[in-house]
């Protein structure tokens, strides 16, 4: 049969549409069962000792009090894991504390009991001696020679000698001659900018549901963005084959990266090994502001030369990122992409991963770039505005392009930077009036956007309707997505589809839901296991019309012959060939399992109007527009949905989300009181501009949209701020206390 | 021959050289190659790389065919939210 | 350490229930009575999650003790609906993609439809404040007030 | 851990009494927090709100009897006490969201004594009286001398607050309450001003009383920025003169919250903007 899509744009019949998600009267419904919705007979509850010091060697623990306490099961310390395999050797580190607590927060040992109370005071009864040891949480500080030290031997060789040993690396990107690109410059902007960490803050606190046998048969139910990711590090972790432990994905309540890595699991399949009992555990808020992945502070200099027609001449980023207590921060990737929106002969970067005392960052929604275009599009804002240039026409003029070699290397193929821009430049937004204390800002960003392994499993039910298997938590409506794609590839309705996410057991390797790869990379996995089943289907028309398989075509959900030398026979539905499947070989599926390659980057512009009250410093944002470019927009509302949500964790990063330690190293505002996320009454409505160029990549030319939009808002506002205060701000996040300091040092 | 475009630090530990040659037709062969030709970029490699060949960015696939005239760049690791 | 005999209605329902004396209300809700769709977020009455109402008025139910819950009337996400009817905040929600997660969904709704009760023509504005204390970080909220402020209409143009 | 509801206030001074480590549960939106921060381990808690009475907002005196378990939703429903005490009960409004609201009490937030607290300048502004019921019988106390400190109150061992009395509302006054807050829901109180005042025919200031909060260990009664408006219209030399007068009677501290320097300034920013707000009021103006 004939399948192979030819280039010709593609007519969707549902694609594109906004029908109702699969999963949606369970979740308002209250019956979507999430992370701690789970119980099990002759459940425990298991609780987590945490550090009160920043940073302290751990010299003695005694549990026995603790596991004397009547109802109490099990009692857990790093001692209990042993030597890990290295791949997993730091995630054990933050799991459970070995020689050293290394931040404030950081699990020092775990007990199993018989209710929450008797857990609580199990946990009282555990005592530890600490030798509290100086810290460092600040990264510029910990870059310092002298500063506390908090790990010995883990420098790599790119780092020069002599720095300290938190400095773990440096990398360097770009190409051309800054220095020679600079002397062309009419104007160069020097300035250092600062971001403070901020938390992913999905509301759903991490939990999870253990059971482990003394057979090595393990079953885990857990909230995470990639159950395939837990089951593979618990394994290596507790030394289990990954066949033998079944892990299941619940409902996830967000996750924006902070939920691709394990902090309770391993913890949680030991408890319960240990007491031979299922073991639930739930993090409290504070635990998890405390002891999950925020994201990096950073503190970046960027110099910026530019002619005064607007041409950027050479562009230089240092950016510094503490990754908390293990090396992994994600400053590469802001290295890598601050600079790719533009088309520059004289571009370099250079990345510094430091560690520090704090929690080891996770993945947060384009991890590391938010905070590079802050720097980088603050900077290009400032020269624009100097020589009285239409900061979008600047940013047109240097636009990268098809053809464009990016500021991390390749050479771009069709991207969709200059049709946000000139969206931008085009929408009533730009040229609507401002008020006093009023400004306008805008930034674009960029995201990579991944692919990975990845498998689908997709049924035809006796009844001719269809089930599809796939591996990857639904965190934002990708089931309505992979459903809207099994339909359209099979044509047939949307509510004849249900989509599932199958447990460890059920399919192969997934990738995590991450890297905005899953209407990508799961979505390119339905439609070839839907291309799979039509062909099969095909196959068993053309038996039963004896005729070949190659004369058998599908459309609109039947099978048909493929011309008038075909022979004549009247279409047989889906329905009809599944009714005879078992006539005619047995039950019909389609399945594809790639390691998908190919996910196309994507651009954005963002645009926001501020005002700043000039006697407290706060900022309200009146108005914000996104400009993305999504490929195709499977379910648009969930593409609006994306765009909206990232533009809003981005004005919280910029306005007030910071991580806030004290002289101690102690966090001080591990709660949602104080650290503060965006509430209802802060925005506006948040309009949305979805431009769609075609990923040559997907068969739809879908991108992913998830993480791009969190990228562009935190210059976005700075500009925006900037222009209302009439002064720069170079800091984030722009709090009042901090705007109004600028403004009255500005006189 | 297939010319394959090295991160600004890389090149410091291959010599210098920001474009290497390597004798390749898949991903496999090419990062096989990096490592023999280069051994200076062996810790880099071990802890994992992502490469672009024709503005696609390709982080596992073995057999992913690479032509005498593809633009392949090293890129490093890359991770998702 | 004995426990605290309490006698309520839930959802209609009478229901009695044992819970020591620190339980809240929202730690009965869902380990005593099996009742998960309320959710806890923060356990300290900053982000809605738990939202229930208690004769008529909303709250946070992880901010009220299990036993004060004796002889007053509770409703939960779990009673919003009526059979398979969705109550129409319910029903606008899926239509206007008004969740992405759905974690957060169940407090709103509460949150929602107490306003609309009060309230059967809010504006944006009344919308975002009366929802403040609902933390949504998925949404970035936009949805969420259109829909509250499209079933509101539809409401009206019912009765 | 005990829980008990008594039905009088006998019953719950006898129970608050008899028992170290006693705790007064009115709307619990702070007393539950610190339960589970576990920053306090009650042996007893009483919950007052089925008490005759402490539910209830009564006229008397031409002012009006709040019982000491009414929320802040209630009061919010309550026309005539909007109408005389807008401030107050605005600032009552402001504590948590609105299902906190539903819960949260003034005398609540007056005995969890932080130094942040909403509606407690805006009850020393009004001049509001708390009345306390303990084993030794009733006493009246001016709210602005029921916290001590940080966490702490004048209470004796046994005592709560009954209810708060908000006194008559004369002629041409007015009251407000504005706060500081980083967004626009849902924070502590950076700082915080209430302001009372009454105005003669010519709308000069009779009488005025300003306290701030959140710019020292409790509330502070600001006596030189109420006599720096007095007899005087809010024209803006009197009201630099008011703003000069809070922000120098300002004691803050640096904090995760706010700078020192930053407190200062908008504590004198917040007295002029609530002082216009009182001001229409008395002048019977909407604001």
């Amino acid at each position: 049969m004939a399948l192979d899509d030819s280039k010709k744009p593609r007519e969707f019949k549902i694609v594109g549409t906004r029908p109702d998600r699969p999963d949606g009267i369970d979740k308002v419904t209250g019956r979507a069962r999430f992370g701690a919705d789970m119980v099990a007979p002759g459940m425990l509850t298991g609780r987590i000792l945490r550090s009160p010091h920043a940073h302290a060697r751990i010299k003695r623990i005694d549990t026995s009090k603790a596991e004397s306490l009547p109802g109490v099961k099990a009692v857990v310390t790093r001692v209990d894991f042993g030597a890990v395999p290295d791949h997993v050797a730091d995630i054990m580190d933050n799991c459970m504390a070995g020689e050293k607590a290394l931040y404030d927060g950081h699990a020092i040992a775990a007990v199993a009991a018989i209710s929450p109370a008797v857990a609580r005071h199990a946990l009282k009864l555990i005592e530890v001696d600490y030798e509290v040891l100086p810290h460092v949480t600040d990264v510029d500080e910990a870059m310092k020679p002298g500063a506390p030290v908090l790990h010995e031997g883990r420098q790599e060789e790119t780092v020069p000698k002599g720095m300290s040993g938190n400095v773990i690396a440096r990398a360097e990107f770009g190409h051309g001659d800054i220095e020679a690109g600079l002397k062309q410059a009419d104007r160069v902007v020097e300035r250092t900018y600062r971001t403070a960490a901020t938390h992913q803050g999905y509301i759903e606190p991490h939990a999870c549901l253990a059971t482990m046998g003394a057979d090595g048969q393990g079953d885990l139910w857990v909230c995470t963005q990639g159950h395939y990711m837990v089951r593979n590090t618990c394994a290596a972790i507790l030394g289990l084959e990954q066949g033998q432990l079944r892990v299941t994905a619940s409902e996830i309540g967000g996750g924006f990266g902070g939920k691709t890595t394990v902090f309770l699991e391993p913890v949680a399949l030991m408890l319960a090994k240990k007491s031979g009992r299922p073991v639930k555990m739930v993090m409290s808020r504070s635990e998890v502001l405390r002891a999950t992945g925020p994201t990096s502070s950073t503190s970046i200099d960027v110099k910026i030369g530019m002619t005064k027609e607007g041409r950027i001449t050479a562009g230089f980023a240092e950016l510094r990122y503490q990754g908390g207590a293990w090396p992994g921060s994600p400053v590469n990737m802001g290295a890598m992409s601050g600079f790719a929106p533009y088309d520059l002969e004289n571009v370099k970067t250079v990345g510094w991963d430091v560690v520090t005392n704090r929690p080891k960052a996770a993945a947060y929604r384009a991890p590391g770039a938010p905070m590079a275009a802050f720097a980088i599009e603050s900077a290009i804002d400032e020269l624009a505005k100097g020589f009285g240039l239409d900061p979008l026409a600047v940013r047109l003029m240097n636009g990268a392009d098809e053809g464009t070699k990016s500021s991390y290397g390749p050479t771009y193929p069709a991207i969709g930077l200059k049709a946000t821009l000139e969206a931008a430049r085009k929408h009533p937004h730009w040229t609507a009036p401002l008020g006093k204390n009023q400004g306008r800002g805008v930034a674009c960003g960029f995201w990579f956007n991944f692919g990975g392994d990845t498998c689908v499993s997709l049924n035809i039910t006796p009844d001719g309707t269809v089930t599809v298997s796939e591996g990857n938590p639904d965190i934002g409506g990708s089931r309505a997505s992979m459903t809207m794609m099994a339909a359209e590839e099979l044509g047939i309705p949307y509510d004849q589809v249900r989509t599932i996410i199958a447990d460890t057991g059920s399919l192969g390797q997934n990738e995590v839901t991450d890297g905005s790869r899953v209407t990508f990379a799961v979505g390119l996995a339905t439609i070839e296991a839907a291309r799979a089943a039509k062909r099969e289907m095909c196959r068993r028309a053309a038996m039963i019309w004896d005729i070949d398989e190659d004369a058998v075509e599908w459309e609109d959900g039947a099978a048909r012959p493929a011309g008038p030398n075909a022979g004549k026979f009247p279409p047989m539905t889906i329905k009809e060939i599944a009714a005879v499947a078992s006539n005619t070989g047995g039950p019909i599926a389609g399945h594809h399992e790639v390691t998908a390659e190919g996910a196309g980057v994507s651009f954005a512009t963002h645009m926001v109007d501020v005002e700043v009250d000039p006697e407290t410093g706060a900022t309200k944002i009146l108005r914000y527009t996104v400009f993305q470019d999504a490929g195709k927009a499977v379910h648009p509302s969930y593409v609006e949905g994306q765009f909206q949500g990232g533009a809003v964790q981005g004005i919280g990063w910029a306005l007030n989300e910071e991580y806030i330690y004290g002289e101690d190293g102690i966090l001080q505002n591990a709660g949602f009181l104080d650290y503060r996320i965006p509430v209802a009454s802060d925005l506006p409505m948040i309009d949305t501009v979805i431009l769609e160029i075609p990923n040559p990549g997907h068969p739809y030319g879908v991108r992913g949209v998830g993480e791009t939009s969190i990228v562009p808002p935190l210059a976005a506002i700075a500009n925006a701020v900037s222009a209302a205060a009439g002064v720069r701000m170079t800091q984030l996040p722009m709090s009042p206390p901090r705007v109004l300091a600028a403004i009255q040092a500005d006189g | 021959m297939v010319k394959v475009l090295l991160w600004g630090s890389l090149a410091d530990l291959a010599d210098g050289a920001r474009e290497v040659e390597v004798e390749a037709d898949t991903l496999r062969a090419l990062l096989d190659g990096l490592a023999r030709d280069h051994p200076g970029l062996r810790p880099e490699l071990a802890r994992g790389v992502s490469v672009s060949i024709d503005g696609r960015i390709y982080n596992d696939s073995w057999f992913t065919p690479i032509g005498p005239e593809s633009e392949v760049v090293l890129l490093k690791r890359l991770q998702g939210g | 350490m004995s426990r605290i005999h309490v006698t309520t209605k839930i959802n209609g329902d009478e229901t009695e229930f044992l819970c020591e004396a620190e339980a809240t209300l929202l730690d009965v809700l869902r380990d005593e009575l099996g009742l998960t769709g309320t959710k806890e977020g923060c356990g300290t009455g900053d982000c809605g999650a738990c939202s229930v109402t208690v004769d008529g008025r909303l709250v946070c139910s992880c901010l009220m003790l299990g036993a004060e819950a004796e002889g007053r009337e509770i409703t939960t996400i779990e009673g919003m609906a009526t059979g398979e009817t969705l109550h129409p905040l319910q029903k606008k929600f899926i239509e206007m993609a008004a969740l992405q997660c759905g974690i957060c969904t169940p407090g709103i709704l509460v949150a929602a439809k107490s306003l609309l009760e009060r309230n059967p023509d809010p504006s944006e504005e009344e919308v975002r404040y009366w929802l403040a204390g609902n933390l949504c970080r998925c949404t970035g909220y936009d949805k969420i007030i259109r829909a509250v402020l499209d079933t509101a209409a539809d409401m009206r143009r019912a009765s | 851990m005990r829980f008990e509801a008594p039905r009088s206030v006998e019953e719950a001074v006898t129970a608050l009494a008899g028992q170290t480590g006693a705790h007064v549960l009115a709307g619990g939106t702070d007393l539950l927090v610190k339960l589970r921060a576990e920053m306090i381990e009650p042996d007893l808690i009483v919950d007052i709100k089925r008490i005759a009475g402490m539910r209830e907002i009564a006229a008397e005196e031409g002012g009006w009897r709040i019982g000491a378990a009414v929320s802040g939703a209630e009061m919010g429903e309550h026309a005539g006490l909007v109408a005389d005490w807008p401030g107050v009960v605005e600032a009552a409004g402001l504590i948590g969201s609105t299902q906190v609201q539903g819960r949260a009490t003034l005398a609540g937030n007056l005995c969890n004594a932080s130094p942040a607290a909403d509606s407690v300048p805006a009850m020393v502004a009004a001049g509001a009286v708390a009345r306390i019921v303990g084993p030794e019988g009733t006493r009246d106390l001016a709210v602005i001398d029921v916290p001590k400190g940080p966490g702490k109150t004048a209470l004796e061992r046994g005592e709560f607050i009954a209810s708060i009395f908000l006194p008559a509302r004369g002629a041409r006054s007015g009251d407000a309450y504005l706060r500081f807050i980083p967004r626009t829901e849902m924070d502590i109180a950076v700082v915080g001003c209430g302001i009372s005042l009454s105005l003669d025919e010519a709308g000069r200031v009779t009488a005025a009383r300003v306290a701030l909060g959140a710019v020292g260990p409790k509330v502070i009664l600001v006596e030189a920025a109420a006599e720096a408006i007095k007899r005087r219209v809010l024209d803006e030399a009197a009201l630099s003169d008011l703003a000069e007068a809070c922000s120098k009677a300002a004691t803050p501290i640096d904090d995760k919250r706010g700078t020192v320097a930053f407190r200062r300034h908008v504590a004198g920013v917040l007295a002029r903007r609530a002082a216009v707000i009182a001001e229409a009021r008395a002048k019977g103006e909407t604001a």
